[in-house]
């Protein structure tokens, strides 16, 4: 074992050295550096393995060969090596990250950014505060120094401003240090501890300078302007380093200070956490400086991390996990992100678009930026996880809140800027110069972020586990993305075969009929990609994360492994959607509605965890308390996938904009995942027993009045594919009411339209993406009398309005069959009304659909258009296979959900007879007659008409009675422009966007409110050190008062 | 009951129905041209009419869907008389309407406008397309009384079985849902008036402000399935009605006495009042028809 | 004004709270714990006569090589920030002709002070005065001479080896003291010698000596630096 | 005045040295004048270090013949202080220095010592 | 006694000094200033029994650290020159 005190003596004496070896060049001396960093490395690294792995007990150093407290011990346990650990090797890695830049500047940098890892390894280490002083002296001037690596004037103004501020808060440091010896007698940290100054008024003052100077070092909010500045105008590398090194170190600092207090402010420290957390992400909204926006990022995660710290007796044995998992995350992310900036060298959020001349580094600007929020399979994400379960647990429900609150906000910066770099026209911008000594360290701080979650994984799922295979073969595909899409498409349906083949045995009852939806209808959707040619970069990565998340959703047992799926799908879906044209707003708004669903549900579990003491997804069955509140925060989860109303701003541009296969991937089967959370909900929360419980009512109505408004708005669309997106979010409408009856009918007519949207969404989706790809363009009114060029298309689309709108006989009319039963059983007159209103509104649609696309008049520039891709037509025929077999033999499907959901609903199910007539409460209807009936009086009437017309002579479309006279500028000359202006006119104020305009105002309120904030950032090194002062004696002020 | 006499007595109580329904155009006509001072059409005009139509030699075709339109729409029409009970009491006129109950109808009916909608469409008239729109429309807010009052009454009888709703109302006049839910009949009788399209609602056929409505690219056979298509409507939908709302009929006679009178409801309506533009029809059935729909289920609540 | 007044507030709030932590108590009549120990055992354990420099070199000795750390930073911060761009260096200066008498009295004191900053440390462990003055005062020496002759160039070089080998030697000797003795730092590698000689308390004289000449060195480097610098041009 | 002592004196006089210090670092626009109230800030923190450690009546902490060494601890001050004292002063001057350069750096940028010109970087 | 006399003097002075160090609107005049305060606080320290903190206060506090102001404020002054 190397004594830990190496780390220093190596490191100085390293540094003392450097000036001398410099005389034999500079590569020599840089080496040398990057040796001495490796070495103090391996150091921490040995201790992290001895005492963390091995575990050993701590080590102490006594400097000087004498006891504490008369001499400076540093301690080596498992938390230091821990933190020695992570800032020695992020110097390291930034050390290869800076070489160039340390080569045009001298040694004498050399030896500052040295002399920064001394000073923070003691600082981790050190037992005794006067040591501590130093050291922290030594890191800030030193960074101080390193600021200056870039010689700009920003850069200079910065370094002042970091320099005022940090000589503030190491004087008030010293003194509060001063008056614990003055009443203490002691500097050793466990001797103060021991000591428990708070009982003199004196002594806990001096206490509270000591510790608010640490926490000042954390950059608070509002006292941080001239942290900001400080990652502002500092290189990358050096700002990467202020991130990750300092900050970690910092925060154990606080950590190791804490008990000082002897339990007293925890609250305190917990709540300056919150207020930078929240604060610093909710100014970072309004942000474009790339630099300054990662700051005001940093700034927020240290203060999440400070909140822990404060928490801690919240988290019990889990606090570890929390820690690690958030600031490891932090650490890599942050310090990629900042290395990233080094890279692109551009200023602005908007030209990062640049990144797309390097897919790869965009795959690792992503893996960042998804780590940062805390998506999984990052160690971030259990951290957040496990953070908010303890937390219910210990009913913080305040600090659950305010964390939502804070991880939302940085959520919407992060995820415009991921957006912009995604979407944004990257052809102005200039190539990317890569230098391999700073690829390196972003390559291996991207990895180590996938390997480091993998790792995290047992720790926090317990027995349970996670299946990690899936995720394994996704980056298999990443890797093979230089594949034609073909192969490529062959493979994944092949692997998605594997997979059904895998799970779908094993599941059960519900589980199965999602199932279905969830693999086969992958599989076919999967099809169509065939029509595309060249490589796809990048699409089939994102829709096998999606369909892993979906899969893993249905073999998920404990919540933990559901919001593992959940996230994953997230993640896929939302690279899915905006790969589309226009995407990028609608990307954006798909993916905050989804982590706001998400927090919301995991806020949910949390509550339920609170209640029930268990991990299980039985949780939610057995809470003992607040059991409402888990349901109804599930719910509104849950209902942001399904676009309920109020939260369904995102569908339907999202789903409009999507490349053509992905809109039925997103429409048809990703909202099912939704609907198969609230589906587990309801079961969950007891079945027919909870039929009763309010929230129930209100769901019933708010899928009714979805319904409503979805069906009107897509009346009014132009746009074909936006029009079927708004008819979506009124079918789930319907879903979401019949699932609302909470009894067996009800369920059946549930289970019943799921599958149908399934179906017949599938195929409208699929027959217009392809009409789409084939004409380029979405709106209606260019499009016209294509039933002669498309036949197939047209029948399709034909059939799939037919069981969109609910006709005998096709299988829609199960569903509102089963729906009037149900509905009128439970006695919801008002909102069956309002359903049925909706069901009607939805023939203007779809008649405006049909007739638009397939029959009037054909464009001219259409005239030798040819039929869709036949990759398109062969799942939507599969599928109205699939809708004919539903429509002919009911009961092969109804029965076998019947018998699956009685479990749960076992009064008054539906009764089926031998003859195939199912029989309700109140009435009764045999699929397979009516079937039988109405295609036999279509056969008869058509034969007679043949007969009749057998001699009819096909003629023109021009060839009419009306002198035919043929608008051709688009638009509003084209009849199908506007169609329904008459009823806009007597209800179209139904569809006014005023919940657009409620999220639209509620966006502009944070902006606003962050514009007049952040004014306090007035840019002056002056006012920040007044902040500084203010707000220490406000907190002093508070906490201690006269 | 073998299933040949049923479709032969399901043919028959269709074949009635047509010549009732032919007649009773006829009839109204001829009321409607006295009240307007003209002569009018003689009683067995719509007969020569269809002949004529269906015996038109001169035929073109437009394309499948254009051919397929009249079928739909047809098949609207005779799928109602399908699952419609006609006789009360008679097992050989209930059709086929153990296959489905007081839902189907709702439904079946939109397989004719449908059909109309796309044929009319596939004819390639700029201006069918707007006829079209503006049916629909106007039937969106049409239905929504209707059904409410449809949903008092399946509460009230706790069935949605037509049979036994009419079962429900044997016994007396006073048993007739117009007596027991005058409220919910108030709704259906209005909404009606929009699903017989007459005048005040039948902007989208005015043959004065569009002189081409829908069915202006169809001709002879086409038009003569339109046309039967109409006359069968025209009664099944009062057939309807007087099902629900009017203690049903136990014989043929009282079903044409029955037809007639609520038929000539909406005749008379819109010999009184003038065309609506689509907006104030659509608001308007939004407005009494819909509040009598509310009322009534508040009565059920 | 009110900008005034919101100042003197927080001041106040300041003010209130290190009075609050100072308490105005009476000072303590016996010296703590650890100070009691330094004052009985630190002639045997360290062997200094001047406890201050018992405490500073071998007790508290990673505080000390922090300290001299952070004056090398300061140094090399400001070697780096304000150097000079060589080809601007040798651009004729306008030189102020400093007087005779400065120049002839710079020559005579000069070596004398620096000799005065060496006495300085050496004596540390026995007198008042250590490291830190004598190299104070060695670089005031450094000050006077280039007060004498503005032009005159220091030279980097022999700054520059005279600080990283004190320097190192400083790390040397905290590594012996570590592998001969308690720990790093530790000065009774050599022998303790008796109490209140030159020759005493181990170690303790030589590292002195190396953090004079070190902070000696460091300060000269800040001083010539902040002479020699020029406008930058980037 | 027999209850005042000297460290008490010591200590309140740095304070309200620490005090000045402060309202020129938050007062003073001059850069020059901020950087002279670090120093006065830093010199108050070190004369309340040194009050801290005084003990009434008692000498220094060097061992000599008017100290015995037996009788050391009942003779002198605390060292420790005067140790950390010290250390402080040289932190203080290589801080300040750094100040200055900085402070010369930025007026070569902008040709000004106004504080308030220098915010290039806020929001 | 005497000594506590001395030493409120010299608290005084040293307030004093630190008024006219940072009101005084002359800089070299405010820097001298600053540099009598750590004079003064070195002498303060010989009061209070820390001989080894006062060598370094006069050392460093009011001689260096002194000069060093000297020196960047007369090259802010040359600067000024040459742009002027």
């Amino acid at each position: 074992m190397v004594e830990p005190v190496y780390i220093v003596a190596s490191g100085l004496g390293i540094a003392f050295l450097l000036g001398l070896i410099n005389k034999a060049g500079k590569n020599p001396a840089g080496g040398v550096m990057l040796l001495a960093l490796a070495f103090m490395t391996l150091v921490s690294l040995q201790w992290m393995s001895s005492v963390v792995f091995a575990g050993n007990s701590p080590h102490y150093t006594f400097t000087a060969g004498f006891q504490p407290p008369f001499s400076i011990s540093l301690m080596m346990g498992e938390k230091e090596a821990f933190f020695t650990t992570l800032v020695n090797l992020i110097g390291l890695l930034g050390g290869i990250y800076l070489w160039e830049r340390f080569h045009k500047q001298g040694v004498n940098t050399m030896i500052v950014y040295l002399l920064l890892f001394v000073g923070l390894n003691v600082v981790v280490m050190t037992r005794d505060l006067f040591n501590l002083f130093v050291f922290l002296e030594i890191s800030s001037v030193a960074i101080t120094g390193l600021v200056l690596l870039q010689r700009e004037h920003k850069a200079i103004t910065a370094g002042f401003k970091y320099l005022v501020a940090t000589g503030i808060i190491s004087g008030i440091l010293l003194i509060g240090i001063i008056f614990i010896y003055q009443y203490g007698g002691s500097l050793y940290i466990d001797d103060i501890i021991a000591a428990n100054l708070t009982a003199v008024k004196g002594g806990m003052v001096a206490i509270f300078l000591v510790l608010i100077a640490i926490a000042l070092e954390l950059k608070p909010f509002p006292a941080n302007g001239w942290a900001l500045d400080l990652y502002q105008g500092a290189h990358p590398g050096v700002a990467a380093l202020v991130s990750g090194a300092f900050a970690s170190a910092m925060v154990f600092v606080l950590y190791k200070l804490l008990p000082i207090a002897g339990g007293q402010w925890q609250t305190m420290f917990a709540t300056l956490g919150a207020l930078t957390f929240v604060g610093s992400n909710l100014l970072g909204i309004k942000q474009n400086q790339s630099q300054r926006l990662l700051g005001y990022s940093s700034v927020g995660q240290i203060g999440l991390l400070v909140m822990v710290v404060g928490l801690a007796q919240f988290l019990g044995d889990r606090l570890t996990l929390i820690a690690y998992g958030l600031l490891i995350s932090h650490y890599l992310a942050k310090a990629g992100l900042f290395w990233l900036a080094g890279v692109l060298d551009q200023d602005q959020i908007r030209n990062w678009a640049q990144l797309r001349k390097k897919p790869h580094l965009l795959a690792l600007f992503g893996t960042f930026i998804f780590a940062l929020v805390g998506f999984p399979p990052f160690p971030s994400f259990f951290a957040k996880w496990e953070l908010i379960m303890q937390l219910s647990a210990g009913s913080g429900y305040v600090w659950v809140g305010l964390i939502l609150l804070g991880s939302l906000l940085e959520a919407v910066y992060l995820f415009r800027w991921l957006g912009y770099a995604l979407k944004l026209d990257h052809q102005q911008l200039p190539a990317i110069n890569i230098q391999w000594h700073k690829i390196i360290p972003i390559v291996l701080a991207g990895v180590g972020l996938f390997v480091l979650g993998y790792l995290a994984t047992p720790i926090a799922s317990g027995t349970a586990g996670i299946n990690f295979i899936p995720l394994a073969f996704i980056i298999l595909i990443y890797f093979l993305d230089v594949l034609p899409a073909r192969v490529k498409n062959i493979v994944v349906i092949a692997a998605m075969a594997y997979y059904g083949y895998l799970i779908m045995p094993g599941l059960e009852d519900v589980r199965f009929i999602f199932s279905v939806i969830f693999i086969i209808g992958g599989i076919l959707t999967l099809l169509a990609g065939f029509a595309y040619k060249g490589r796809r970069k990048g699409f089939y990565p994102a829709a096998l994360l999606m369909y892993a998340g979906l899969g893993q959703l249905l073999t998920a047992e404990t919540m933990l492994q559901f919001f593992f799926a959940w996230e994953l799908m997230t993640i896929g879906s939302y690279i899915l959607i905006i790969r589309g044209k226009n995407s990028i707003r609608h990307g954006y708004s798909y993916m905050l509605f989804s982590v706001g669903g998400a927090y919301l549900m995991l806020a949910g579990f949390g509550v339920a965890y609170a209640g029930s003491g268990m991990a299980d997804l039985a949780a939610i069955a057995n809470i003992t308390q607040l059991a409402g509140w888990a349901a109804v925060l599930i719910a509104i989860g849950f209902m942001t996938k399904t676009a309920t109303l109020g939260l369904h701003i995102w569908l339907p541009g999202a789903h409009a904009e999507a490349e053509s296969d992905v809109s039925p991937m997103v429409s048809a089967i990703l909202l099912k995942a939704g609907v198969f959370g609230l589906v587990l909900l309801f079961i969950h929360m007891g079945g027919e027993a909870a039929s009763g419980h309010p929230l129930f009512y209100v769901l019933g109505w708010l899928g009714a009045i979805t319904a409503l408004v979805a069906n009107l708005s897509a009346v009014f669309q132009e746009d074909a594919k936006r029009l079927l997106a708004y008819s979506s979010i009124g079918q789930l409408g319907y879903i979401l009411f019949a699932f609302a009856i909470m009894t067996h009918v009800g369920w059946l007519a549930g289970f019943t339209y799921t599958l149908n949207h399934f179906m017949y969404k599938a195929i409208l989706f699929l027959i217009v993406g392809g009409i789409v790809l084939r004409l380029r363009t979405h709106y209606m009114y260019e499009m016209g009398g294509l039933i002669k060029r498309m036949p197939y298309s047209f029948i399709a689309v034909l059939i799939g309005i037919v069981a969109l709108a609910g006709m005998p006989p096709l299988s829609g009319f199960a569903g509102k069959w089963l729906f009037y039963n149900a509905g009128i059983e439970k006695g919801w007159y008002f909102q069956g009304g309002v359903i049925f209103f909706s069901g009607i509104i939805a023939f203007l649609y779809l008649y405006r659909l049909i007739h638009s696309i397939f029959l009037g008049q054909l464009k001219d520039r259409h005239r030798r258009v040819k039929e869709i891709s036949p990759w398109f037509l062969i799942p939507a025929y599969t599928l109205i296979m699939g809708i004919m077999v539903f429509s002919a033999k009911p009961g092969w499907i109804l029965q076998p959900i019947g018998q699956a959901i009685t479990q749960y609903f076992p009064s008054s199910p539906l009764r089926w007879q031998a003859d195939g007539t199912a029989i309700g409460e109140l009435g009764y209807w045999n699929g397979s007659q009516v079937m039988v009936i109405v295609m036999g009086v279509f056969i008869l009437i058509t034969l007679w008409l043949i007969l009749l017309n057998r001699k009819a002579k096909k003629v023109e479309q021009f060839n009419i009675v009306y002198a035919g006279e043929r608008p051709e500028r688009p638009e509003t000359t084209h009849i199908s422009y506007n169609i329904y202006a008459g009823y806009n006119k007597a209800i179209g104020f139904l569809a006014t966007p005023w919940i657009s305009g409620l999220w639209q105002w509620i966006a502009d309120g944070f902006r606003d409110l962050a514009v007049q904030i952040r004014r306090i950032y007035n840019g002056n090194g002056q006012t920040y050190a007044l902040h500084l002062l203010t707000y220490v004696v406000v907190v002093y002020l508070i906490t201690i008062g006269g | 009951m073998d299933l040949l006499t049923r479709v032969l007595f399901t043919l028959l109580g269709l074949f009635i129905i047509l010549n009732w329904g032919l007649l009773m155009t006829a009839i109204m006509r001829k009321l409607t041209a006295r009240v307007g001072k003209r002569v009018g059409i003689r009683w067995y005009q719509p007969w020569i009419n269809l002949v004529k139509l269906y015996s038109n030699r001169n035929s073109i075709s437009h394309g499948v869907m254009f051919q397929l339109g009249p079928v739909f729409r047809l098949l609207g029409g005779v799928g109602l008389v399908m699952f419609m009970p006609l006789i009360y009491g008679s097992e050989l006129f209930t059709n086929f309407s153990f296959a489905g109950d007081l839902v189907i109808i709702l439904y079946i009916k939109f397989f004719g406008m449908l059909g109309m909608a796309l044929g009319a469409g596939e004819g390639g008239h700029p201006y069918s397309a707007i006829g079209v729109s503006r049916g629909l429309s106007q039937v969106t807010t049409v239905e929504l009384p209707f059904t409410l009052a449809v949903i008092a009454l399946a509460v009230q009888y706790n069935t949605l079985s037509i049979t036994e709703i009419v079962a429900a109302q044997q016994g007396g006049i006073l048993n007739w849902t117009l007596f027991t839910n005058p409220v919910a009949t108030a709704a259906a009788l209005l909404s009606m008036l929009g699903i017989f399209m007459h005048s005040p609602f039948d902007l989208h056929k005015a043959p004065n402000e569009i002189p081409i409505g829908p069915p202006t690219e169809y001709h002879s056979s086409y038009l003569g399935i339109l046309r039967t298509n109409a006359a069968i409507l025209h009664v099944i939908e009062a057939v309807l009605f007087m099902n629900l709302f009017f203690g049903g009929a136990t014989s043929w006679p009282m079903l044409i006495v029955k037809t007639f009178l609520i038929y000539f409801i909406s005749v008379f309506v819109g010999v009184v009042f003038p065309r609506f533009r689509i907006e104030q029809s659509v608001r308007w059935f939004l407005q009494v028809p819909l509040i009598l729909g509310i009322v009534a289920i508040i009565l059920i609540l | 004004m009110l900008k005034k007044i919101f100042f003197l507030l927080v001041l106040a709030g300041f003010a209130v709270m290190l009075f609050n932590a100072y308490g105005l108590s009476g000072p303590d009549q016996q010296l703590n714990d650890v100070a009691a120990h330094y004052a009985e055992k630190g002639p045997q354990e360290v062997g200094a006569a001047n406890l201050v420099a018992s405490v500073i070199v071998t007790y508290r000795g990673l505080d000390t090589l922090g300290e001299v750390t952070i004056l090398f930073l300061a140094a090399s911060i400001i070697g780096f920030f304000l150097k000079a761009r060589r080809d601007n260096q040798r651009a004729p200066k306008q030189v102020r002709k400093t007087s005779e008498i400065l120049e002839t009295a710079a020559k005579v004191i000069t070596p004398v002070i620096f000799l005065f900053g060496i006495y300085v440390f050496i004596n540390g462990h026995l007198t008042p005065g250590g490291g830190f003055q004598g190299g104070a005062i060695i670089a005031s020496g450094l000050v006077l001479m280039l007060l004498a002759n503005p032009v005159k160039k220091i030279n980097h070089n022999i700054i520059r080896v005279i600080e990283s080998i004190s320097g190192f030697s400083f790390i040397l000797l905290g590594i012996f003291g570590l592998l001969l003795a308690g720990g790093f730092l530790d000065n009774a590698f050599l022998p303790l010698g008796d109490f209140g000689t030159l020759l005493s308390a181990g170690a303790v004289p030589l590292i002195y000596i190396f953090i004079g000449l070190k902070v000696g060195a460091e300060l000269s480097g800040i001083v010539s630096n902040l002479q020699e610098t020029q406008k930058e041009q980037i | 005045m027999e209850h005042i002592s000297l460290s008490q004196i010591a200590i309140v006089a740095g304070i309200l040295l620490i005090l000045i210090g402060l309202w020129a670092i938050i007062s003073q626009r001059n850069i020059i004048k901020m950087i002279i109230g670090f120093s006065l800030f830093d010199t108050g923190i070190h004369i309340v270090m040194v009050g801290v450690g005084y003990v009434r009546g008692k000498t220094a902490p060097v061992l000599d013949e008017a100290v015995n060494v037996k009788e050391a601890a009942r003779q002198i001050v605390d060292p420790l202080p005067q140790a950390l004292v010290l250390t402080a002063i040289v932190i203080g001057l290589g801080i300040t220095a750094l100040m200055l350069a900085y402070a010369l750096r930025l007026y070569q940028k902008k040709k000004t010592l106004d504080v308030k010109k220098f915010n290039d970087l806020k929001w | 006694m005497i000594l506590k006399l001395i030493a409120i003097v010299l608290a005084l002075a040293i307030l004093l000094m630190g008024v006219i160090a940072v009101e005084n609107k002359k800089l070299v005049v405010a820097v001298i200033a600053a540099g009598v305060v750590s004079l003064f606080a070195s002498v303060f320290y010989l009061l209070l029994a820390a001989p080894d903190v006062a060598m370094t206060e006069a050392a460093i506090g009011s001689g260096l650290s002194t000069i060093i102001f000297f020196y960047v404020l007369n090259k802010i002054k040359k600067d000024r020159k040459d742009h002027a």
